[in-house]
C-alpha cells in the first residue's frame, strides 16, 4: 500500500470502533432525512422503529422459515454459480480454442437479466429451490467468470516458463501450480464480489415463487410496510458480512503469501 | 387422500382463496396438506401451469387466458372478483373530476398545468391497464391521440404504485385493492374518481381455475371446492369482519393492519362474485378489446376456457 | 563420450522486431562437458538458452537433445536470469518445485532440498516466503531449485551475478565439486570471462548482431585449476579480445 | 498464456468463424430442446419464429423509442455507477481510515437489491430517466468498488518505494503515476464486468415505470409472448456486444504495455 | 566539505524477523564523497540503501541528509538492485520518471534522457516496453534513470550486476567522468571488491549478525586510477581479509 496504517485503523479494535462511526453518522442522516421531510412523509421509513418491525416479524413466525428457506438456494446458487464461473473463466481464458468457440455465446447470454431467466427457470426447475438457485447462480456466474478470466489472463507468463523448464507440462499440472496461485486474488476478489452479488439476485429469484426473505420482502413492499423491507434488508446483510467475513479470513490464510 | 399444489397471489381479489385455506374445507374434501405457492406476479403463475406445475391457481383472467391459449389444460370454474379497479387520484388531479365533466378532466388539466398528466397502472396487458384504456376511451371517450397529448402513463408493480402515489411522482393510478385503501388512509386528499363498474361494466377480475386433469380424475374434489369458494363469497358479502383475519394472514404476510384489510374488503364486497357464467360477455369483451389494443398477442379459445358445471349443479342443488 | 546437445543452423527472432537476435548459429556439446557463454550485454545469451531450454521456439534450425528415454524429465534443469522465484511459494517449496514428478520418495526429496538448501547457504531461511530474501538470497534459491533436480543439463544465466565475491567462490567451488562427481553437462551464461575460465571446459563467445558464435576456446587447463594464476589470466585475456 | 494459439483462433476471422460455430450449436441445441419436448409446450420460445418476432415489434414502432429509452438511462447509470465505483474503491484501498470507516456501511448497504432500491428510487428521484440510472448505476457501482479496491490493494509495492525514491509523493501523484497503471488490469476487467452488469440491472431498473427494453420486455412476458421476450434479450446482447468489444479496443490500447 | 550523510545509531527490524538486521551502525559522509558499500549476501547492504533513501523506516537511530533547501526532490536518486522499470511505461518513459516535477522545460528533459541513454548505450531501445529488454539492458534502464536526475545523493544497489565486462567498464568510467565532473556524492553497493577499489574513495565494509561497519577504509590512490595495478590489488585483497 502506499501509506502507514492511520493509527486508529490499526488495531481491530480501533478498527471496529471507525466502522461503528460509519454506520452511526449514516443511521443519524437517514433519520434527519426522514424527520426533516426530504421525501414524503411515509416514503422513507423511520430507522428508529425498525426495532418493532423485527420483533413482529419474529413474533410472527415469519423470520427464521424465510431466512432458512433463502439460505437453502443461496448457497446452492452461489456454490454452482461460483464454481462454474472459475471453471468457465478459466478454460477459456487458458484455451484459445474454447475462448473463440464461447465468445459469442458469452457476449449473447451476457447481459440477460435475472428476471427473464425467472421465467425459463420455472419452466426447466418448476417452482423449487433448484429454480432459484439457478437463478442466482446466473448473477453469480458471470461475476466470476469475467474475474477469473481475467486474472488467469494476467498470470505473469514468466512462471508457465518456469513450469516448462521444470518439466512440469500438462495443463493441469500448469493449471494447479501457475494458474490458480498466480490468478488467487483476481479469483478471490471475484468470489468476493459474486457473495454480495447473490443476495442482490435473491428477491429476483423469489419471484419465482420460491418462499423467502426476498418473498417477504417483496410483499411487505407491495402493502407499503417499508420498515419490514428494511428489516429483511439488514438481515440480509447480517449475514452477508458473517459470509463476507468468514471469506475473507479464509482469503488472507490462502493468500499469506503477499507482502503486507 | 389427494395432495394438491395451489399457486396464488397475496391479493385482496382472492380473497376467497383464503378464506378456503384457513378453514377446514380442503380437509374435509380430502386433501391433508396442501402445497401452497405464492406468486408475485401473473406470468411467473402461468409459467409454473405450463410447466405442469400446480392443480389449483387463482390469477388474473389476462394471465388465465394466456395460459391456456399457450396449452395449459386448465378450465376457470368460479370468479373470484368483477368490477374491482378504481382510479385513483390525488390533489393535484382530483379536482378536475370534481368539477366539471370528466370527459375533458385530463385536457383541463393540461391547459392548466402545461403538463400531462401522470397516470400509473400495471404493466401492459395486465387487467387494471386494460381497465384504465377501456375506461379513457370507452367512457371518456378519448381517442388514442388524444390519451398520448394529453396523460403520461406508466406501468409499475404493486410497490412502486403505492410509492409513486405517496411521493406524488404521479397524479393518479388505475389500481386494485389493497393499494386504494392504503393510499385512502394515509393520503388525505386522494379520491376514487371512478370505480368498477363506471370504468368497464362486468369486468372480470380474478378467476379459479382448476385443472383439467383433476376435473377429470377427482371431480367430487373439485366440486368441494367450487362450494367453500360459493360459501366463501358469501362471507365475504356479508360478514366482511369475519374474513379479515384470514385474508390479512396473506395479504401482505399479516403486515397489514386490520383496519386497512377491512377497508380494503368493505370497498370490495359488492364486487366478489362467484358466478363464474357473469363473467363469460365480460372476458369476451375484455378479450376483443386487448385484441384491438394488440396487448393481448395469442389466440384463445373462450369456450374451452371456461367449466361452468360445477358452479351450476351447485346452485341447482 | 555421446554428444548430448546439438544445435544446427538455429536462428532466433522476436515477433516484433525485424532483426533476428542471432543467425545460423551451431553449438555442439558433449555429454558431461562444462561449457561457458560470455557476450556483450543484450547479444543473446539469454535467448540461446531460453531456446535450448525449449522455453522459446527457434525461427530456424534445430536443437536435439540426447538423453535417456526415461529420464526426459530430468532432462533440463534452468536457474534464470531474474531468480524467478514463485512468491507465492515459501523458499523450501520453491527449492522442491522441480522434484514434483520425480520418482522419489518423499524422504529422498526432502534430503535433496535440505542437501541443496545447504549448498547454497540458504538453511536458515527455508520457511521464508520469497519477498522476504535479499537479492542474493532469491538467486541462490534459483541455483537450489535447479540443482535439486540433478538434471543430465544444467542450463545457468548469470547464476552468480548477486552474490558477493566470497559466496560466488563458494557456489563456484560447490558447482564444480557436484559436476566432477556426477559429469552432467552444464551450460554456463556469465559476464565474468575469469569465471568462465575458471569454470569451464569450453567457452564460447556470442557477439554481433545478429549474434553468432565468434570464439570457442577449449580450457586445456588441468583441474583443479587456482584463481588469478597466470594461465588463467592469459586466456582470459585472449577472450576478452575476442569480445 | 500457457501455451499456443490453436491454428483456427490465431486470425480475427477464425475466431469469428468460432465463435459463430459456438452459437449455431447452441441454437440447434435450443431448437431441439423446444421441439423435442425437453421442457413442457408453450415454457420454451421457438427460436425460428423470433425474426418474425423482431418485425412485428420494428412495425408496431415500439422497438426504437425502448431502445432510446433504455440507453438514456442504461448510459447514464453506466457512468456513474463505474465512476464511483472506481473513486470509492480506490480511496477505500489507499487510505486505511477511510476503509475502516466505511467498511462496516459497505457490507450492510452491498447485499440490498436493485428491486429494493427501486421503492426508494421513486421517493428521490420520482419516476424518471434519473431513478432509472440510479439504479442501474448501483449495480455497477458494487462490482467496480470491488474489482478496483482489489486490484488497488494488489498493486506490488515496489513501486509505491519507486515512486517515493524519486521524490515523487502525494497522494494524487502516486495515484496517477503507481495505483492507476498498477491496477489497471483488475479495474478494467470490473469495468467490462459492469458493463454487462448494467444491462442484467436494466429490467429492475425500470420496474420504476420508466419506459424501456426492460418494460417491454416484462409486458411481453406479462401476456406470454415468449419469443418477443427472447428478441428484446437479444437487442440487449447486441447492444452490449457493441460497447463490449468497443470497451475491448480501449482496454486492448491502453494495457499495450503487457507481453502479449 | 561539509557532510551530506550523517547516520548515528541506526538500527533496523524486519517486522516479522525477531533478530535486527543491523544495529547501531554509525556512518558519516562528506559531500562529493565516494563511497562503496561491501558485505555478503544477505548481511543488510540492500536495508541499509532503502533506509538511506527514506523508503524503510529504521528501528532506532537517525538519518539526516544535508541538501540545499530548494533542491529536496534532487536529494538522492536509486538504483534498485531489482532494476524495477516501471512494466506501463516505455524505456524512454521509465528513464525520464524521475525528472517529473523539476524545474526543467521540456527540452531539457528530453536532451538529458538522451544523453542518459546514450551513456548506457540504450539509444536504439528507447521505445521499446521493459518485458522486451535483456536483464542487463532493464539494470541499465534503472542505472540511466537515476543519473537523469543528477542527484545530490546517488544510492546504487549493485547497478552493474548483470552487465558484461566490457559494458561494465564502460559504465564505471562513465560513472566517475561523470562524478568527477558533478561532485555529488556517490554510495555504491557492490559485491565485487575489486570494483569498489577502483571507483571509491572509502570502502566501507559490512559484515555480521546483526550487520556492522567491521571496516571503513580509505584508498587514498591517485585518481584516474587503472585497473589490475599492483595497488590497486592490494588494496582488494586487505578488505577481502576484513570480510
Ligand atoms: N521482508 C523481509 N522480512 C524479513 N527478513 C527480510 C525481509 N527482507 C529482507 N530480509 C532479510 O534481511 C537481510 C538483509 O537483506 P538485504 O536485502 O538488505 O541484504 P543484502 O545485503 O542486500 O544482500 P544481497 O547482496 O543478497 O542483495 C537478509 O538476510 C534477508 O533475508
Ligand atoms: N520480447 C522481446 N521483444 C523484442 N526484443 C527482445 C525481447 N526480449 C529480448 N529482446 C532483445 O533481444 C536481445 C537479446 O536478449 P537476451 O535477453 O537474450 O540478451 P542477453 O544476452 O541475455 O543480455 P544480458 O546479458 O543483458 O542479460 C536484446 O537486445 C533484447 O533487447
Ligand atoms: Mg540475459
Ligand atoms: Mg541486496
Amino acid at each position: 500500500m502506499a501509506s502507514q496504517a492511520h493509527p486508529l485503523a490499526r488495531t481491530p479494535l480501533g478498527r471496529a470502533l471507525l466502522g461503528i462511526i460509519g454506520v452511526a453518522a449514516f443511521v443519524m442522516l437517514w433519520k434527519y432525512a426522514q424527520s426533516a421531510g426530504w421525501a414524503a412523509a411515509g416514503t422513507i421509513p423511520d430507522p428508529f422503529k425498525l426495532p418493532q418491525a423485527l420483533a413482529d416479524e419474529w413474533t410472527s413466525e415469519r423470520l427464521m422459515p424465510a431466512v432458512l428457506s433463502s439460505l437453502v438456494h443461496y448457497i446452492w446458487g452461489l456454490a454452482i454459480g461460483t464454481f462454474l464461473g472459475f471453471l468457465v473463466g478459466t478454460l477459456a481464458a487458458s484455451s484459445s480454442l474454447l475462448d473463440a468457440l464461447h465468445a459469442w455465446l458469452a457476449r449473447i447470454l451476457r447481459p440477460i437479466p435475472p428476471l427473464a431467466w425467472v421465467v425459463f427457470a420455472i419452466a426447466w426447475f418448476k417452482v423449487s429451490h433448484a429454480g432459484a438457485a439457478f437463478v442466482i447462480a446466473i448473477g453469480v456466474f458471470w461475476v466470476n467468470y469475467f474475474a477469473t478470466y481475467s486474472a488467469v489472463r494476467n498470470v505473469d507468463s514468466r512462471f508457465y516458463e518456469l513450469a516448462r523448464a521444470f518439466g512440469q507440462n500438462g495443463h493441469l499440472r500448469q493449471a494447479l501450480q501457475v494458474t490458480l496461485p498466480g490468478a488467487a486474488t483476481g479469483i478471490f476478489s471475484g468470489i468476493r464480489t459474486g457473495i454480495g452479488q447473490a443476495w442482490m439476485t435473491l428477491i429476483a429469484a423469489e419471484l419465482l415463487g420460491v418462499p423467502g426473505m426476498g418473498q417477504e420482502m417483496n410483499s411487505a413492499a407491495g402493502v407499503g410496510a417499508y420498515e419490514v423491507v428494511v428489516v429483511y434488508m439488514l438481515i440480509i446483510s447480517l449475514v452477508y458480512t458473517l459470509s463476507d467475513t468468514l471469506f475473507g479470513f479464509i482469503e488472507k490464510r490462502v493468500l499469506t503469501w503477499r507482502p503486507s | 387422500d389427494k395432495s394438491l399444489e395451489i399457486g396464488y397471489m397475496p391479493i385482496i381479489p382472492i380473497s376467497q382463496a383464503f378464506i378456503v385455506l384457513e378453514n377446514n374445507a380442503l380437509e374435509s374434501a380430502g386433501v391433508s396438506d396442501p402445497k401452497l405457492f405464492q406468486f408475485q406476479n401473473g406470468p411467473a403463475i402461468v409459467q409454473a401451469l405450463l410447466a405442469g406445475q400446480l392443480d389449483i391457481a387463482y390469477l388474473g383472467i389476462g394471465p388465465a387466458m394466456v395460459a391456456r391459449a399457450k396449452g395449459a389444460d386448465i378450465k376457470v370454474v368460479a370468479s373470484n372478483i368483477v368490477e374491482q379497479i378504481s382510479m385513483v387520484a390525488l390533489g393535484s388531479l382530483s379536482p378536475y373530476f370534481d368539477n366539471g365533466d370528466a370527459n375533458t378532466a385530463f385536457t383541463r388539466f393540461k391547459a392548466d398545468k402545461g403538463r400531462n398528466a401522470v397516470i400509473s397502472t400495471f404493466p401492459r396487458g395486465s387487467v387494471p391497464e386494460t381497465v384504465l384504456q377501456y375506461w379513457l376511451q370507452n367512457q371518456l371517450g378519448m381517442s388514442r391521440d388524444e390519451i398520448k397529448q394529453n396523460i403520461d402513463i406508466i406501468y409499475q408493480g404493486a410497490a412502486q404504485v403505492q410509492q409513486a402515489l405517496m411521493t406524488e411522482a404521479v397524479d393518479g393510478a388505475a389500481i386494485l385493492e389493497p393499494v386504494v385503501s392504503i393510499i385512502s388512509d394515509r393520503k388525505s386528499d386522494a379520491k376514487v374518481v371512478a370505480s368498477g363498474s363506471g370504468m368497464f361494466p362486468h369486468q372480470p377480475g380474478a378467476v379459479l381455475v382448476v385443472r383439467e386433469s383433476l376435473i377429470n380424475e377427482h371431480p367430487e374434489l373439485v366440486k368441494a371446492l367450487v362450494k367453500a369458494h360459493i360459501a366463501a363469497t358469501e362471507q365475504l358479502r356479508d360478514d366482511p369482519e369475519e374474513a379479515v383475519k384470514s385474508v390479512g394472514k396473506y395479504v401482505g404476510g399479516g403486515r397489514l393492519p386490520a383496519k386497512i384489510v377491512l377497508n380494503a374488503l368493505k370497498n370490495s364486497r359488492d364486487q366478489f362474485e362467484a358466478n363464474p357464467n357473469a363473467i363469460i360477455d365480460g372476458t369476451r369483451t375484455m378479450h376483443d378489446f386487448q385484441a384491438a389494443q394488440g396487448t393481448l398477442k395469442v389466440k384463445v379459445d373462450l369456450e374451452a376456457l371456461f367449466d361452468v358445471r360445477f358452479y351450476n349443479d351447485l346452485v341447482k342443488e | 563420450m555421446a554428444s548430448i546437445l546439438n544445435i544446427e543452423g538455429l536462428s532466433y527472432h522476436y515477433g516484433n522486431s525485424p532483426d533476428p537476435v542471432f543467425a545460423d548459429l551451431n553449438l555442439r556439446m558433449e555429454d558431461g562437458e562444462f561449457i561457458a557463454v560470455v557476450g556483450g550485454s543484450g547479444v543473446g545469451k539469454s535467448t540461446l538458452l531460453r531456446c535450448v531450454a525449449g522455453l522459446a521456439t527457434a525461427s530456424h534450425g534445430s536443437i536435439a537433445i540426447h538423453v535417456e528415454e526415461d529420464d526426459t524429465r530430468r532432462s533440463r534443469g534452468v536457474v534464470f536470469q531474474d531468480g524467478r522465484l514463485m512468491p507465492w511459494r515459501r523458499l523450501r517449496s520453491n527449492v522442491a518445485y522441480g522434484l514434483k514428478g520425480l520418482k522419489l520418495t518423499a524422504e529422498e526429496k526432502r534430503d535433496r532440498v535440505d542437501e541443496v538448501l545447504k549448498l547454497a547457504r540458504l538453511e536458515e531461511l527455508a520457511e521464508r516466503w520469497p519477498h522476504q530474501l535479499s537479492g542474493g538470497q532469491v538467486q541462490r534459491g534459483g541455483i537450489a531449485r535447479a540443482l535439486a533436480v540433478q538434471p543430465h543439463l544444467l542450463l545457468m544465466d548469470e547464476p552468480f551475478s548477486a552474490v558477493d565475491a566470497i559466496t560466488r567462490q563458494h557456489l563456484q567451488d560447490q558447482l564444480l565439486a557436484i559436476w566432477e562427481q556426477t559429469r552432467k553437462a552444464v551450460m554456463f551464461i556469465t559476464h565474468d570471462i575469469e569465471e568462465a575460465v575458471y569454470l569451464a571446459d569450453r567457452v564460447v563467445v556470442l557477439s554481433g548482431s545478429p549474434a553468432n558464435i565468434v570464439l570457442d576456446k577449449r580450457i586445456d587447463l588441468p583441474r583443479p585449476r587456482h584463481r588469478g594464476t597466470d594461465g588463467l589470466q592469459k586466456m582470459a585475456q585472449d577472450i576478452a579480445n575476442a569480445l
